[in-house]
C-alpha cells in the first residue's frame, strides 16, 4: 500500500495539480494566488467558519438546506429564495450526480438541456461546468456563507474551482464520499484525491482563509449505528487536520430515539475533540452538524412535516451547531423552491422555540454515552493497531477486514456484514456486529436489547426486523414493530 | 415456475438500500435474481439479460436522472436480439414531484412495459411479473 | 349562598330538567328512558370510555381534532373525512357560538343561511339545532367516539340532546366553561347547571353507560401557569364525581417547556387521583389530555407545523392518554377539512415515532413535579378552607378572594391580578401573584426565575415582558426576549 | 391630542387576550381609551361613543361571527346621530382562512373605514387613526 497520513508535499501536490486542472476546460480558469485575493476579499458575513464560530459561542443552532439546480440563474434564485423567504442561516449548493462522478460531459449535456427545456434535469449544480466565474457570480449574490455538498469520490477539480470561486465551505471525505457513493472505487485512491482537497484547503488556512470541512456524517443514512459514522468522522477529520484543515464541523444523520441522538452529538464533538488532540492537532475549531432524519420518508407531506419537526427538535435538545434540513417533498423527488423554504420555516420555528432547553446530563444520558464512546473508541483504535499507528493506512486495513463497516452500503470495498435493528424504544443497535471489534460486554449488549424487543413484539431476531425498520418512519412508526403494540 | 430477472439500479445512481431490499423479496417470491446492484449501464444489463437468459429486467432508479439514462434501453434490447423480454421501472424516476401519470406515459413511450411509482411495495411488481412472464 | 357539593336530589333534578327542555324546541325530543335503550344499542368502539382505557393500558396517544360546521350534512362529511383521512381515533363535534350562549335562534339564523349560501356561517356545529335525531345520525355515520367540545356556560340543554344523540363524552366544566368563555355570568350559576349536566351523566353511569367527561384544562390558552388550570380540573373532578361521574380526562394546554409539560401532565393525573380518593370517590377512571399550543400561532403554514408537532412531541414524552390537535390555518381561520386532517397527520406521525420514549424521572423533572404539586395543592387546599369543607362554595370564595386566579379571563368574577410571564427556558412563572395563597419560597423562586431572565435579556420584569410572551410563538420564539439572545 | 375611542369585542366573542393587547397599546400611544371588553352589543358600542363623545369605534371580532355581528352598526350610528364616527375592525373576521380582499371587500361595504387582517401588529392602526382623526 502506498499511502501515508502525511502532509502531502508541496511540490508533488502541485504536480498533481496540474493534471487535475485539465480535467475540463473550466480548470484552466483557477489561480490560486488570484484566489487567496479574492477569498480575502469576501465580507465576513460569507464566512462560512465565522458564522458556525458564532452560533456555537451564542449557542443558537444554524439550519441549512440541500439545494442545486442546473442553470446558474435559476440556482441563484433558488438559494436567494431560501436565505429570503426560508431564513436559512447559510446556503448549500448541492451537486448533480454527473459531476460527482465526473462525467463533465453529460453535466454539460444536462445542463444545456435544463435551459432549452426550462427545468431542471440534472440532480443538482454542475459547478465545474459554470466554472469559477459562474461560482463567484453565484456567491455575490447571497448574504450568507455557501457550502459545495455533494457526494463526490474524487473532489479534487470541485473543489479547486469552488473554492477559487468563493464558497467557504467543503463537504465530504474519503470514506463518507467513497463508501455510501460508489461502487468501485478503491478507498486507498479516495483517501488520496481527498488528502489533495485537504491540503488545497490548507493552502488557504496558510493565507489565514479559514474554510470550513465537514466530513460526512450520515453515510448511508439508513440505520446507520453512531458509532459507526463517529469512528469515520474521528478519521477523516485527522486527515484532514494533517493537511492543514482548521475549522471541522463533524456530522451525524438523526436515528430517532432522543436520548441516542443527543448522547451521539455530544459524544461526536468530545471525541472528535479528543482524538485530535491526542494526534497533536490543538489549534481545531470542531463544531457539529445533525442531519434530519436521512432514511426512507413518508410520501405525505403532512406526515413529513412531522418528521422534519423531530428532527430539529432534536437538534435543539442535542445543542448541535448546524441542522440540515429536509423538505415536505423528500420521498417524492427533488423539492420545488417552496417545498424547500417550509422545511425550513418548520425548522426554524422549532429550533428557535427549544433554543434555551438543552437535555440535562442524566443517568440515561450518560449510558448512552458511555456505550458510544467505548464502541466508537473500540474501531478508531483498531484502525490506528491495524495501520501501525497510521490512520489513512490503518482505515483502508480495517474496512477490508471488516473492523469498520457501513450497512447498506453499495461500495464493494465494504465487507457489508454488519446488520442495524430498533431496539425496543427505538435506539439502533447491531442485529450483526460482523467483524466490529467490540468487547464481548457490548456484543451482548446489543444482542439482549433486541431481544428484548423481539420478545416485546413475540418475534424472532432476524432480517426481517431490518426490513421493517428501514420502512418504519416512511409508514409512520419509528420502530418497525409486527403487530403488536401498533397504533392503529 | 422459477424466472430468472435482471435486477439493478441505473446510471450514476448509487441508492442501495432499495435494491437490496428488492433482491430480498424477489427472492422471497421465488424469482431467479441476477443482481447488478447499483450504477449499472445500459450494457451491463443488456449483457446480463442475454447470458442469464433472464426474461425481465427490472430497473430502478432513484436519484432522478432515470430520465436521461434510460433512454435507448428497450432500442439496445432489439439490437442484441431481445425483442420479447420485459422491462420495468420504478423508483423516484425523474427530478422532482410529478405527477405519475406523466412519468408513466414518458416511460411507456420509451418502451418499458411497466412503470411503478415512488415507494411502490415490491410484493405488487412481484404478482404484475408472474402475471406478464407467465403469457410468454 | 346557595350552593354545596352535594349530589342533586333526583326529583329536584326532573323538575329543573322540565323547563331546560323546553328552551328550544327541540328539547322535547328528549326521552331518557329511550336514550339509555340508545346508548346502550351502540357499539363498543363508538364509547369514549372504554377507548381511553384501551391507550392508557396500551400506552398509545390518542388523537383528536376540533371541528364543527352548521349543516348536519357537511359536518358528517367533515367528520367522516377527519377519521379516514387524517386518522382521527376520537373525533369532536365544537358547537358554535350561538349556542354556546343559548342563543339558538341566531344559530338557527346562521344554520339556515349557511344551508343556502353553502358554506358555514357559524363557527361550529349547532347540536341543539339539530337535535336528537340530526346527533344520531351523525354518531352512526362514523366509526370511532364522538365528543362534544364547546365552552358553553349552561349546557344543560347541550347535554340533553347530545347525550341522548349519542355522544359519549362531554368536554367543560362549572369553571372552566364559564371564566374564560364568559363576562358576566357568575360561578355560582354555572356550577349548578354543571351540577345538573354531570347529574345528567350519573344517571347514565348508574345505567352503566360510561360517559367521559372532560373539563377544559386550557383555559384561557394564553400562558396559563400548570398550577393554576391543574386546581381547576381538581375541583371540577371533585363536583363531577360528586354527581356521579366516574370517567374523567383531566386536560392541560401545552406550554412548550418540555421539563414544565411533562411535569405537568405528570402530576395532573397523580393530584387528581390522590384528591379523588381523600375525598371518598376512589372507583373513578382517570386519564389525561395534552392540547397543543393553546396561544396565538404563527400565521405561516410551516411554521405552524412545527408549532404543532412539537406539541405531538410533547404529548408522547409526557405520556398524555389523548392530545388534542390544532391545523396549520389556526392563526387564520377555522381550518378547511384538508387542513385539519393535516395537523392530525402531522400528529400521528409524531406521537407514533415517540411512542416507545418517555421522559426518565429525572433531578429536573422531579424538582419542577414538586413545584407544581406545592402551588396546586396550597390553591385547592386552601379552596376547601373557604368553602368550610365544601369545595363549590370554597371555589366561589376562592374566585371572589382571587385565591384562584386565571390570566386573561373576559369574567368579571376572575380577580384578574396574576400576571404570567416565561423565564429564562422558557417555563411559565408567576410575573405577579396576585392573591394566590402561596408560601413565601414559592413566591422568591418564581421572582427569583423572572430576574434570571430579565438579567439575561438587560431588561425589566415588567408587563411588556407578557405581552411579548403573548406574541413569541406567533413570531417564531417561545420566549419573547428583547433583541439579546436571539437567533436571527 | 388625546383622541377617545371605544374598543371592544363584538358579538358573543370572548376572546379577550388580545383587547387587553390593544387597551395597554392604545393607552401607550396617548388615546384615551373606553374599553367595553368582550361581548359587547351594537347598542352598548353606540351608547359609549355617545356618552364618552369618542370620534372612532374599533371593533375586534375573533372568533368568526363578525360578518353576523357587525352588518348595521353603520346604520345604527347614524341613526344614533354620530354622522362622522370612524370605524375600525380587525382580528380573523370571518369564518376560515380567507384572502384579505374579499373581507375587506365585505366590510367595508358594510361602512367600516378601516379593515384589518388577522395579527395586524396595533401600530399599524395607530397612525391610520391619528390621520384619519386629524382631518375631522
Ligand atoms: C437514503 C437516501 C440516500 C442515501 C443513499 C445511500 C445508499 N447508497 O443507498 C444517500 C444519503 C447517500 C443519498 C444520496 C443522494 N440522494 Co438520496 N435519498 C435517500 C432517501 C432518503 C431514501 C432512499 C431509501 O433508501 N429508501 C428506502 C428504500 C427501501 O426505498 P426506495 O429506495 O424508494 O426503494 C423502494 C421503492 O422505490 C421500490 N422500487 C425501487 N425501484 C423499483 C423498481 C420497480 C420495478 C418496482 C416495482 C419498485 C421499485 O422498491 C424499493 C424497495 O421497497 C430518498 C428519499 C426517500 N425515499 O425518502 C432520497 C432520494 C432518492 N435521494 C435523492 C437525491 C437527489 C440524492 C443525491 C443526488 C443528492 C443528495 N441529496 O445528496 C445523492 C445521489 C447520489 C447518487 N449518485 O445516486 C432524491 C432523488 C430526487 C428525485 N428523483 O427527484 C431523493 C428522492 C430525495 C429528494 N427528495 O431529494 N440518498
Ligand atoms: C386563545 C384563543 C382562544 C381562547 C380565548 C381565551 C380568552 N377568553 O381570551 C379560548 C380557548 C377560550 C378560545 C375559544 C374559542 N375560540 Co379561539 N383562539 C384563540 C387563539 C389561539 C389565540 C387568540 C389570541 O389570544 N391571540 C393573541 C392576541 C394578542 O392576538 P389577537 O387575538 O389576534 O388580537 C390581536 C390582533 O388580531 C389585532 N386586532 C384585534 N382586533 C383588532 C382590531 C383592529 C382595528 C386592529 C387594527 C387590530 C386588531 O390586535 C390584537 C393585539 O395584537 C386564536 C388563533 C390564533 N390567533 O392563533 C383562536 C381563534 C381566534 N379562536 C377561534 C374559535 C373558533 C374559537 C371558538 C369558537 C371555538 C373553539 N375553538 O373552542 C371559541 C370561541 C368562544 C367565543 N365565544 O368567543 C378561531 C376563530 C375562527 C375564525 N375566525 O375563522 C381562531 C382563529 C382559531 C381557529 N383557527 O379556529 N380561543
Amino acid at each position: 500500500m502506498n499511502i501515508k497520513n502525511k502532509k502531502l508535499d508541496l511540490n508533488e501536490f502541485m504536480q498533481i495539480r496540474e493534471n487535475v486542472l485539465l480535467d475540463w476546460p473550466t480548470g484552466k480558469e483557477v489561480n490560486l494566488e488570484e484566489a487567496f485575493v479574492f477569498q480575502k476579499s469576501l465580507p465576513a458575513h460569507l464566512s462560512f467558519s465565522s458564522l458556525l464560530a458564532d452560533a456555537k459561542k451564542n449557542q443558537y443552532i444554524l439550519i441549512q438546506p440541500r439545494a442545486g439546480v442546473a442553470a446558474l440563474d435559476k440556482h441563484i434564485e433558488l438559494l436567494q429564495y431560501l436565505q429570503d423567504v426560508g431564513t436559512a442561516d447559510c446556503l448549500p449548493s448541492t451537486i448533480d450526480s454527473y459531476t460527482r462522478h465526473k462525467r463533465f460531459q453529460e453535466a454539460q449535456q444536462g445542463l444545456e438541456e435544463s435551459i432549452v427545456e426550462g427545468r431542471s434535469l440534472l440532480n443538482g449544480f454542475p459547478a465545474v461546468n459554470h466554472g469559477v466565474s459562474g461560482c463567484r457570480r453565484l456567491i455575490q449574490s447571497v448574504k450568507v456563507p455557501v457550502q459545495v455538498r455533494h457526494g463526490t469520490p474524487d473532489a479534487r477539480l470541485l473543489a479547486e474551482i469552488t473554492l477559487a470561486g468563493g464558497f467557504t465551505s467543503f463537504e465530504g471525505g474519503g470514506i463518507s464520499y467513497n463508501i455510501p457513493y460508489s461502487k468501485n472505487i478503491s478507498l486507498e485512491q479516495t483517501i488520496r484525491d481527498w488528502m489533495y482537497v485537504d491540503r488545497l484547503i490548507g493552502l488557504y488556512e496558510e493565507q489565514g482563509i479559514s474554510i470550513n470541512r465537514e466530513p460526512f456524517g450520515p453515510l448511508t443514512g439508513t440505520l446507520v449505528p453512531p458509532s459507526i459514522s463517529h469512528a469515520v468522522a474521528i478519521v477523516e477529520s485527522l486527515l484532514a487536520a494533517e493537511q492543514g484543515v482548521k475549522d471541522i464541523t463533524v456530522g451525524y444523520g438523526q436515528c430517532g430515539n432522543l436520548i441516542q441522538d443527543v448522547a451521539a452529538i455530544r459524544t461526536l464533538e468530545s471525541l472528535t475533540q479528543s482524538y485530535l488532540e491526542e494526534h497533536g492537532y490543538t489549534d481545531m475549531k470542531i463544531t457539529t452538524v445533525m442531519h434530519q432524519w436521512m432514511g426512507g420518508f413518508p410520501q405525505d407531506e403532512a406526515k413529513a412535516y412531522g418528521v422534519i419537526s423531530w428532527g430539529a427538535a432534536t437538534a435543539a435538545f442535542a445543542g448541535a451547531t448546524k441542522v440540515i434540513v429536509k423538505s415536505p417533498h423528500e420521498a417524492m423527488g427533488i423539492p420545488t423552491m417552496a417545498a424547500n423554504a417550509q422545511g425550513l420555516m418548520t425548522t426554524k420555528q422549532v429550533v428557535s422555540m427549544l433554543k434555551d432547553q438543552r437535555m440535562p446530563l442524566t443517568q440515561e444520558l450518560k449510558a448512552e454515552m458511555s456505550i458510544i464512546e467505548q464502541e466508537t473508541r473500540s474501531i478508531v483504535d483498531k484502525l490506528f493497531e491495524l495501520g501501525e499507528g497510521d490512520i489513512a493506512v490503518g482505515t483502508i486495513r480495517g474496512f477490508e477486514a471488516g473492523v469498520i463497516d457501513i450497512p447498506f452500503a453499495p461500495s464493494k470495498f465494504n465487507k457489508g456484514l454488519i446488520l442495524p435493528a430498533r431496539d425496543n424504544v427505538g435506539a439502533i443497535r447491531f442485529l450483526e456486529v460482523g467483524n466490529l471489534p467490540f468487547s464481548d460486554e457490548i456484543k451482548a449488549f446489543h444482542a439482549q436489547k433486541l431481544q428484548e424487543r423481539a420478545a416485546y413484539e413475540n418475534r424472532s431476531v432476524d432480517f426481517q426486523m431490518v426490513i421493517d425498520d428501514v420502512y418504519a418512519i416512511g409508514k409512520g412508526k419509528l420502530i418497525g414493530r409486527g403487530s403488536k403494540g401498533e397504533q392503529q | 415456475m422459477s424466472h430468472t430477472i435482471v435486477l439493478g439500479v441505473i446510471g450514476a445512481d448509487v441508492h442501495a438500500v432499495g435494491n437490496k431490499i428488492l433482491h430480498y423479496a424477489y427472492t422471497q417470491a421465488g424469482f431467479f435474481v441476477v443482481n447488478l446492484g447499483v450504477m449499472v449501464s445500459q450494457e451491463e444489463f443488456v449483457q446480463a439479460a442475454i447470458e442469464s437468459e433472464a426474461k425481465a429486467i427490472v430497473v430502478s432508479s432513484l436519484y432522478g436522472h432515470g430520465e436521461i439514462d434510460c433512454r435507448g434501453l428497450r432500442e439496445k434490447c432489439i439490437e442484441a436480439g431481445l425483442e420479447n423480454i420485459k422491462l420495468y421501472a420504478g423508483g423516484n424516476l425523474v427530478v422532482g414531484k410529478t405527477p405519475f401519470k406523466e412519468v408513466e406515459e414518458k416511460f411507456i413511450a420509451m418502451g418499458f412495459d411497466r412503470v411503478y411509482p415512488p415507494g411502490t411495495d415490491p410484493k405488487t411488481s412481484v404478482d404484475d411479473i408472474n402475471k406478464d412472464l407467465a403469457s410468454l
